[in-house]
């Protein structure tokens, strides 16, 4: 096992989480949650889960935050939490 | 609200945490979810469906049946971002550029629209993007990307990835496009009609060659009934149904991102965005 | 006991059901459909005579429809009491028809097609609910007749007729959603069965409150009986054309409400249960201030059909006295009393629907000389109110007297007391009118020259009914027969 | 080989995909496509339910495989009735909507056509599978569809109140997909049948016990029990009416059709109701339910809320009937899903065609309909008896189960809720029917001469027709409710 | 005390997930903006996800992918060398769910935008009231 990768890992994961939850600018919020299903999707590899990974992070890192991120382009930035 | 969300929660959590006293430990291979089915899946997949990567044959052939309404569901989502916001009215205001001189014209709330081409460009109003190194750079990339995307999808028998992954890839290329130059690059190249097309023939292909198993005698989905139509060791035909699943997939799922993509990036318009 | 499986009982209920259609598909031609309301009023009437000869020979006949539950069927059974009930309400079916054509066309009424079709649908739930061989089925057609009843309640559509809608439907509907349903429910849920037996379907699984708490749950669950103090929406749905206050409010909807509690009293719980109980006394002495207390209220009622309405409320707890009293000749006066009552007070509401459409007038102070003007009609009037009274030779005597008996038999003074002063009551109700209709000189007349009869068609049911109850007194075989019949095959004599 | 348990399902997929294509293509063609599928579906469910009834239990396997390996339809008579209901249900809204949808999206027939039908798919695939994850799979697509179609409806608020609908509608799926994966976790297996088998000796455990809060949860938000209700009147109300003519008959009632599957099929009578004893506390959920939702109805000025309002009243009467724990009560709620299903959808109907002439159906608009809607009145006043519970509708017959189920049980304070949910009703529908048919503005007017000549103003035939059989159907299921119970509810009980 | 050390160590994946549970349904409920509660929803789903894989994780087992000899020469299978692939299907599949979700849910956010010009749930709620 590789655990310090592992618990680094891990602590990146809850630290983007809360991070992306609590920022106060959305386009922050998207790139903090595209880090967060990166980290994510470091973690599943390291599991083992490698298809699952693969998709993670095609998907949760790459188009949904394009879709976050255009989503933010025709809405707005701004957040009150 | 925040407090009764936080109970809420809570509670919750508490719930899961009790639960999770009972847990067999962390990577045991004797736990009951590590044995039960997933040993039959381990040591017979190969002989039986000459597929290396297990996930792969699970997902495609054992329970196949679910890939394919998860290959449903992404359609739907598509088919859903564009009747909530596909809206085929003109937008009134518009910018133009004057090629020769470089001048830009607002035009404000007029039916008429002048007419683009050598003198005239229409140009986004919200976002400009026109940076060389980028668009060079893209315009590289792209083709590699979308040449990687087609390997991810034919190769999914024998590597991590497949027909989902693979469409993924090929719709963000696309995405690529749309961000390195702008949207209307993107949607003169593959017109909105193509790429529903694909949508809904992406799916088609999986339900179809599911569906062709059972007047071939055998039940819906079972790929060992296609050896008589295909080519090849009849041993393998089973991974080659699920290639032709995959690539039904493939081609729904690229289709569908680039939908989301443009419709919810341009409001439904599909005439300007990022 | 003797059965038969026939189709007939069926019929009689589907008849009324199968012209609305027709009725429907006719509204604009008015002749056609009163003519389709005749046929189908006179082939049901001959359908439940055709079953008369077998019921007096004791026999039942039977069909059942749908099974739903074992033990709670849809299902039909004629028997002597049911026969009795049905008889009254078809044949007086035909005589309202006829008169709701006189009446309605009258007053020029608008949505009569609706009105013939609802009357179809309320007629088809009352012979339902007389043939019901169990509860299930009494309570389905007792519903139906609730609802089909509304839109007849509420016909004038004005701001009057929809609080007097109101009312009836909380009044009818909350007691038999409220009360019966949970009642009947907790029966099928202690016994496993709904179905009407001669000596009751309870053996022995209840304890004497909760018997009572059920019995007064149907008792005024049906609150069509009138019993007070539910019966405040039949004064309320006087606001009814005339004809539905005579066919329903005197005879089909209330004599159901009363009919169920006779079906609950003797077939539910039985007679001897309610005895060992001594359940009886109570659910007369409910019944006895009712009809004191509504007998004093008529009194103070200028609005005749508003007084006629409280009488009704009186004369409805005779029955349920009758049959409370639950001694042989009590039982058999108070079903009596169905037959007897309806004929009688029938004809009174004819008489005020005629005087209405002659002359546009509802209230009593108003009808100084009428008599004058209208001498049928008062002559009718006359035997009808004697036959409420219990005057001979109406045939309202014969089942008071068998009442009289049936308090003797009891020994139930109080019950006799209250029997006779009511009768005494009634007689200060409706005396006056006649006083006024009549004893006047001709400068106190408020009637001009012109007024003359209601039309043909108004005035000729009301004398036939007026008739029959004068023959009645002669002639009470049929339904004496078959009350009799009925307490003995309640009785198990 | 007999291929028509995964026919049902199949048929409208590939009319749905077809039907998109067709959008793209020859638009005219969607709907045509969309009734075939639907018609070969229905006509496939019809057989299985009598091919179920003839010779029992049917099952069929995916891709050949066997059960726990594969994913397997396992078609018992509960499975059998509500497939046929809900396949007949939507093919029926389906005749009826072709006016009323060319109305209200009348340049996106066909793809609401395809996304109807997909909604359809999930259902009908809810209902058919045997596997636990296939069921969530089949759960998201009803849900992503009914968010779709929610969305579309009223163009200010459906949005929002379709975001909502996301938000708690994904709370519950993933509740209940947490639940699989507890119950994978002690078991290994995803198949039904299996999982059952093999929890046959895990009764004690806690994961099981957190699986199944966790799934019961999911299900409850999903079918809108009582406190986990918020979101289904906004997003009923607020969708287009073909669609809210399909979703509140079946998407309720399908969720508690996988309810009682999971009670009985999956974690079995003996664990719940012997080892957790929840039975009485949820019966008192049930009761606040019943009584909660039809007071909510009450303070209701919309028709189409307040019918929300009472979907949310009579899910708590289904949910209940299930958790009494006995044999009675359980008929009841499966008599009821079956019940309710025709009666909401009969409801829906005829506020369809009210819509479809009036657009608005706040109370107050809905003056002199009785005039100018005889017929679609009819079927209105039909579903209400059915609703409010007046024999011989059928509506009564369930009730009439559940209440002895009540008494049986010694609930006492159900039996009184639906007692007083009864009169609620009553008095709300009767509201409503005086509003239709009283004119508000009518003057004092002695004797009816004043009475305008209303002139009838009907919806199209199709949607007349249509509403007018189910109506009627409300009294024959209601007649045969006995043969239903003995032929179908029974023999799956046993 | 000596024993709770170990449990929290040998399930600490567990405990991972449902602190990010907690954090995606505490940001779905309390949240006041409408993208914020999506997020909140991906962070609740991909939750779940991690919980799946957990389950499916063996140790001393490598990645579900056969090694197979060439033409025929199949080595036998031992499945405790193999991690345990149903999981990664399920899961696989899961995701796609969520990204359609996102998906739409952001479609319907710019709709929202479009017409009340604002995300947060406090202002929309003003805006409803008001009309």
């Amino acid at each position: 096992m590789h655990w310090p990768i592992d618990l680094i890992v891990l602590t990146f994961v809850i630290f983007c989480a809360i991070a992306a939850i609590s920022v106060k600018d959305l386009l922050g919020t998207a790139i903090l949650f595209g880090a967060y299903s990166f980290m994510m999707c470091l973690l599943w590899a390291i599991m083992g889960a490698v298809d699952v990974a693969f998709t993670e992070a095609s998907v949760g890192a790459g188009v949904s935050t394009v879709f976050f991120v255009a989503a933010v382009f025709r809405t707005s930035r701004r957040t009150k939490d | 609200m925040k407090f009764l969300g936080f109970i809420v929660v809570c509670l919750t959590g508490a719930l899961l945490l009790y639960g999770t006293g009972q847990f067999p430990a962390w990577g045991d291979p004797g736990s009951p979810a590590s044995t039960h089915l997933s040993n039959y899946y381990i040591e017979k997949t190969v002989e039986q469906t000459q597929v290396p990567n297990i996930v792969t044959a699970v997902l495609a052939d054992y329970r196949g049946f679910d890939t394919m309404f998860e290959t449903s569901v992404i359609f739907c989502a598509g088919l859903t971002c564009f009747l909530l916001l596909r809206d085929f009215t003109e937008k009134k205001e518009r910018f133009y550029r004057h090629r020769p001189t470089g001048v830009i014209l607002h035009v404000k709330d007029s039916e008429k629209v002048l007419k683009v081409g050598k003198e005239f460009e229409h140009i986004d109003k919200d976002f400009v993007p026109s940076d060389l190194i980028i668009k060079t750079v893209c315009r590289i990339l792209i083709p590699f990307i979308q040449i990687y995307a087609l390997y991810v999808v034919a190769h999914g028998d024998f590597s991590p990835g497949g027909g989902f992954q693979g469409g993924v890839i090929f719709g963000s290329s696309l995405i690529l496009l749309a961000i390195s130059y702008d949207l209307k690059t993107l949607v003169e190249r593959i017109k909105e009609k193509v790429l529903g097309i694909f949508a809904a023939v992406g799916v088609l292909i999986y339900v179809g060659i599911a569906t062709i198993c059972m007047p071939m005698g055998g039940n819906f989905l079972n790929y060992g009934m296609l050896a008589p139509l295909l080519p090849g060791d009849p041993r393998h035909v089973r991974a080659l149904g699920m290639l032709g699943v995959e690539i039904g997939v493939g081609l729904a799922v690229m289709a569908v991102m680039a939908i989301i993509y443009i419709n919810i990036v341009s409001e439904g318009r599909h005439d300007e965005g990022l | 006991m003797e059965t038969i499986i026939s189709i007939k009982p069926l019929l009689a209920v589907l008849v009324s059901l199968l012209v609305i259609p027709v009725l429907v598909s006719s509204s604009d031609k008015p002749n056609v459909r009163e003519s389709w309301t005749f046929i189908a009023g006179i082939i049901k009437f001959l359908i439940v005579l055709s079953m008369l000869p077998a019921v007096l020979q004791g026999k039942q006949i039977v069909l059942t429809l749908f099974k739903i539950a074992p033990g709670a069927d849809i299902a039909f059974r004629v028997d002597a009491l049911g026969m009795l009930f049905a008889l009254v309400a078809s044949s007086l079916y035909i005589i309202t028809s006829m008169y709701s054509i006189g009446y309605m066309r009258g007053l020029k009424e608008h949505g009569q097609t609706r009105f013939a079709c609802f009357f179809a649908l309320a007629i088809s739930a009352t012979i339902g609910a007389a043939f019901s061989a169990n509860l299930l089925t009494l309570y389905l057609f007792y519903e139906v007749l609730s609802l089909a009843t509304y839109p007849l309640v509420a016909h004038h559509q004005d701001a009057k007729s929809k609080r007097a809608g109101r009312r009836y439907l909380i009044f009818i509907l909350g007691t038999s959603i409220g009360l019966v349903l949970p009642a009947m429910l907790y029966c099928y849920h202690a016994t496993g069965t709904l179905e009407f037996a001669s000596g009751g379907i309870f053996t022995g699984q209840l304890s004497k409150p909760a018997a009572t708490v059920l019995l007064l749950m149907f008792v005024f669950g049906f609150a069509k009986s009138g019993l007070m103090p539910f019966h405040s929406w039949l004064p309320a749905a006087m606001v009814a054309p005339t004809p539905v206050s005579a066919l329903l409010h005197a005879v089909a909807v209330v004599k159901v409400g009363v009919f169920s509690i006779i079906r609950v009293i003797t077939g539910i719980f039985g007679v001897h249960f309610l005895l060992s109980f001594n359940l009886g006394a109570l659910v007369a002495g409910i019944a006895s201030v009712t009809i004191i207390i509504s007998s004093c209220i008529a009194l103070t009622q200028d609005e005749f059909k508003r007084r006629l309405a409280y009488s009704t409320i009186g004369q409805l707890s005779y029955i349920v006295l009758g049959v409370a009293l639950l001694t042989p000749k009590g039982m058999t006066g108070g079903m009596l009393h169905i037959a007897m009552h309806a004929f009688g007070k029938i004809t009174l509401f004819f008489c005020a629907g005629a005087i209405f459409v002659a002359t546009g007038k509802k209230y009593i102070s108003q009808m100084v000389g009428i008599g004058k003007r209208m001498p049928v009609t008062m002559m009718a009037f006359l035997i009808g109110s004697m036959s409420i009274i219990g005057l001979p030779p109406t045939g309202g005597f014969i089942s008071k007297w068998y009442l009289v008996l049936g308090t003797l038999e009891g020994d139930q003074m109080i019950l006799l007391f209250v029997l006779l002063s009511s009768s005494l009551l009634n007689a200060a109700y409706f005396m006056p009118v006649f006083y006024k209709a009549f004893f006047c000189t001709e400068e106190e007349s408020m009637f001009e020259d012109k007024i003359e009869e209601a039309p043909m068609m108004c005035v000729i049911p009301l004398v036939i009914t007026a008739l029959i109850s004068f023959a009645l007194f002669f002639v009470p075989q049929p339904f004496l027969n078959l009350a009799q019949l009925a307490v003995k095959g309640i009785l198990g004599g | 080989m007999d291929n028509y348990p995964v026919l049902i399902v199949v048929t409208p997929l590939l009319a749905a995909l077809f039907a998109g294509l067709a959008a793209w293509i020859e638009e005219r063609l969607s709907y045509p496509i969309a009734l075939i599928g639907l018609a070969i579906s229905t006509f496939s469910a019809f057989k299985v339910l009598m091919r179920v009834i003839a010779s029992g239990t049917i099952q069929y396997r995916m891709a050949g495989w066997a059960p726990p390996i594969g994913i397997e339809y396992r078609i018992d008579l509960l499975n059998a009735m509500v497939l046929m209901l809900v396949s007949s249900v939507a093919f029926l809204n389906l005749i009826a909507s072709y006016k009323s949808v060319e109305q209200e999206t009348n340049d996106r027939a066909a793809s609401f056509y395809t996304v109807y039908l997909l909604f359809v798919v999930g259902l009908l695939g809810v209902t058919a599978t045997g596997d636990l994850f296939n069921l969530y799979v089949l759960i998201e697509i009803t849900s992503l569809t009914s968010y779709a179609m929610v969305a579309l409806g009223d163009r200010d608020r459906a949005p929002l109140a379709s975001l909502n609908y996301i938000f708690i509608g994904v709370i519950g799926a993933s509740f209940y997909l947490l639940g699989v994966g507890y119950l994978y976790m002690q078991t290994g297996s995803l198949n039904m049948a299996d999982v059952s088998r093999i929890l046959q000796s895990h009764q004690g455990s806690s994961i099981v016990l957190t699986a199944f809060i966790l799934c019961m949860i999911g299900l409850w938000i999903k079918m809108a029990f009582f406190p986990l209700h918020v979101w289904l009147p906004n997003a009923y109300s607020y969708s287009p009416v073909a669609f809210s003519r399909v979703v509140a008959p079946l998407m309720t009632k399908v969720m508690i059709y996988i309810m009682i599957r999971l009670m009985i099929t999956v974690f079995g009578y003996d664990y719940i109701f012997k080892t957790l004893h929840l039975s009485s506390a949820v019966v008192w959920l049930a009761t606040i339910a019943i009584l909660a939702g039809a007071i909510m109805a009450l303070a209701q000025k919309n028709l189409k809320k307040m019918l929300t309002y009472i979907i949310i009243c009579e899910i708590g009467y289904m949910v209940g009937g299930a958790w009494m724990g006995n044999q009675l009560g359980m008929t009841g709620a499966i008599l009821h899903i079956l019940n309710d299903a025709l009666m909401t959808f009969a409801m829906f109907l005829a506020v369809g065609n009210i819509v479809y002439k009036i657009k608005d159906v706040d109370l107050s608009n809905l003056t002199g309909l009785f005039g100018k809607m005889p017929w679609t009145m009819a079927g209105l006043v039909l579903a209400a008896f059915s609703i409010i519970g007046v024999p011989p509708t059928c509506g009564f017959f369930s009730k009439w189960y559940l209440i002895l189920a009540a008494f049986e049980k010694g609930a006492y304070q159900f039996a009184a809720a639906l007692i007083i949910s009864s009169l609620i009703c009553a008095v709300l529908f009767f509201r409503v029917f005086e509003i239709c048919f009283f004119n508000t503005d009518s003057k004092d007017h002695e004797h009816g001469n004043g009475h305008p000549q209303i002139k009838i103003e009907e919806a199209p035939v199709s949607m007349l027709i249509i509403s007018g059989l189910v109506s009627l159907s409300l009294i024959v299921v209601g007649l045969f409710s006995g043969t239903i119970v003995n032929t179908i509810i029974l023999p799956f009980l046993k | 005390m000596t024993d709770l050390l170990p449990l929290i160590v040998a399930k600490y994946n567990y405990w991972l997930y449902v602190i990010l549970m907690m954090i995606g349904l505490y940001a779905m409920i309390a949240k006041n903006n409408l993208i914020k509660k999506v997020v909140g929803m991906n962070i609740f789903q991909t939750a779940i996800i991690l919980f799946y894989l957990s389950i499916g994780y063996k140790k001393d087992a490598t990645l579900p992918i056969v090694e197979v000899g060439h033409e025929g020469q199949e080595a036998v299978v031992r499945a405790l060398d193999y991690i345990n692939p149903l999981p990664h299907v399920l899961m696989l599949t899961a995701i796609v769910v969520s990204v359609a979700t996102f998906g739409v849910a952001m479609a319907l956010a710019v709709r929202i935008y479009q017409r009340y010009q604002t995300l947060e749930e406090d202002e929309l709620r003003m805006r409803l009231s008001e009309e």
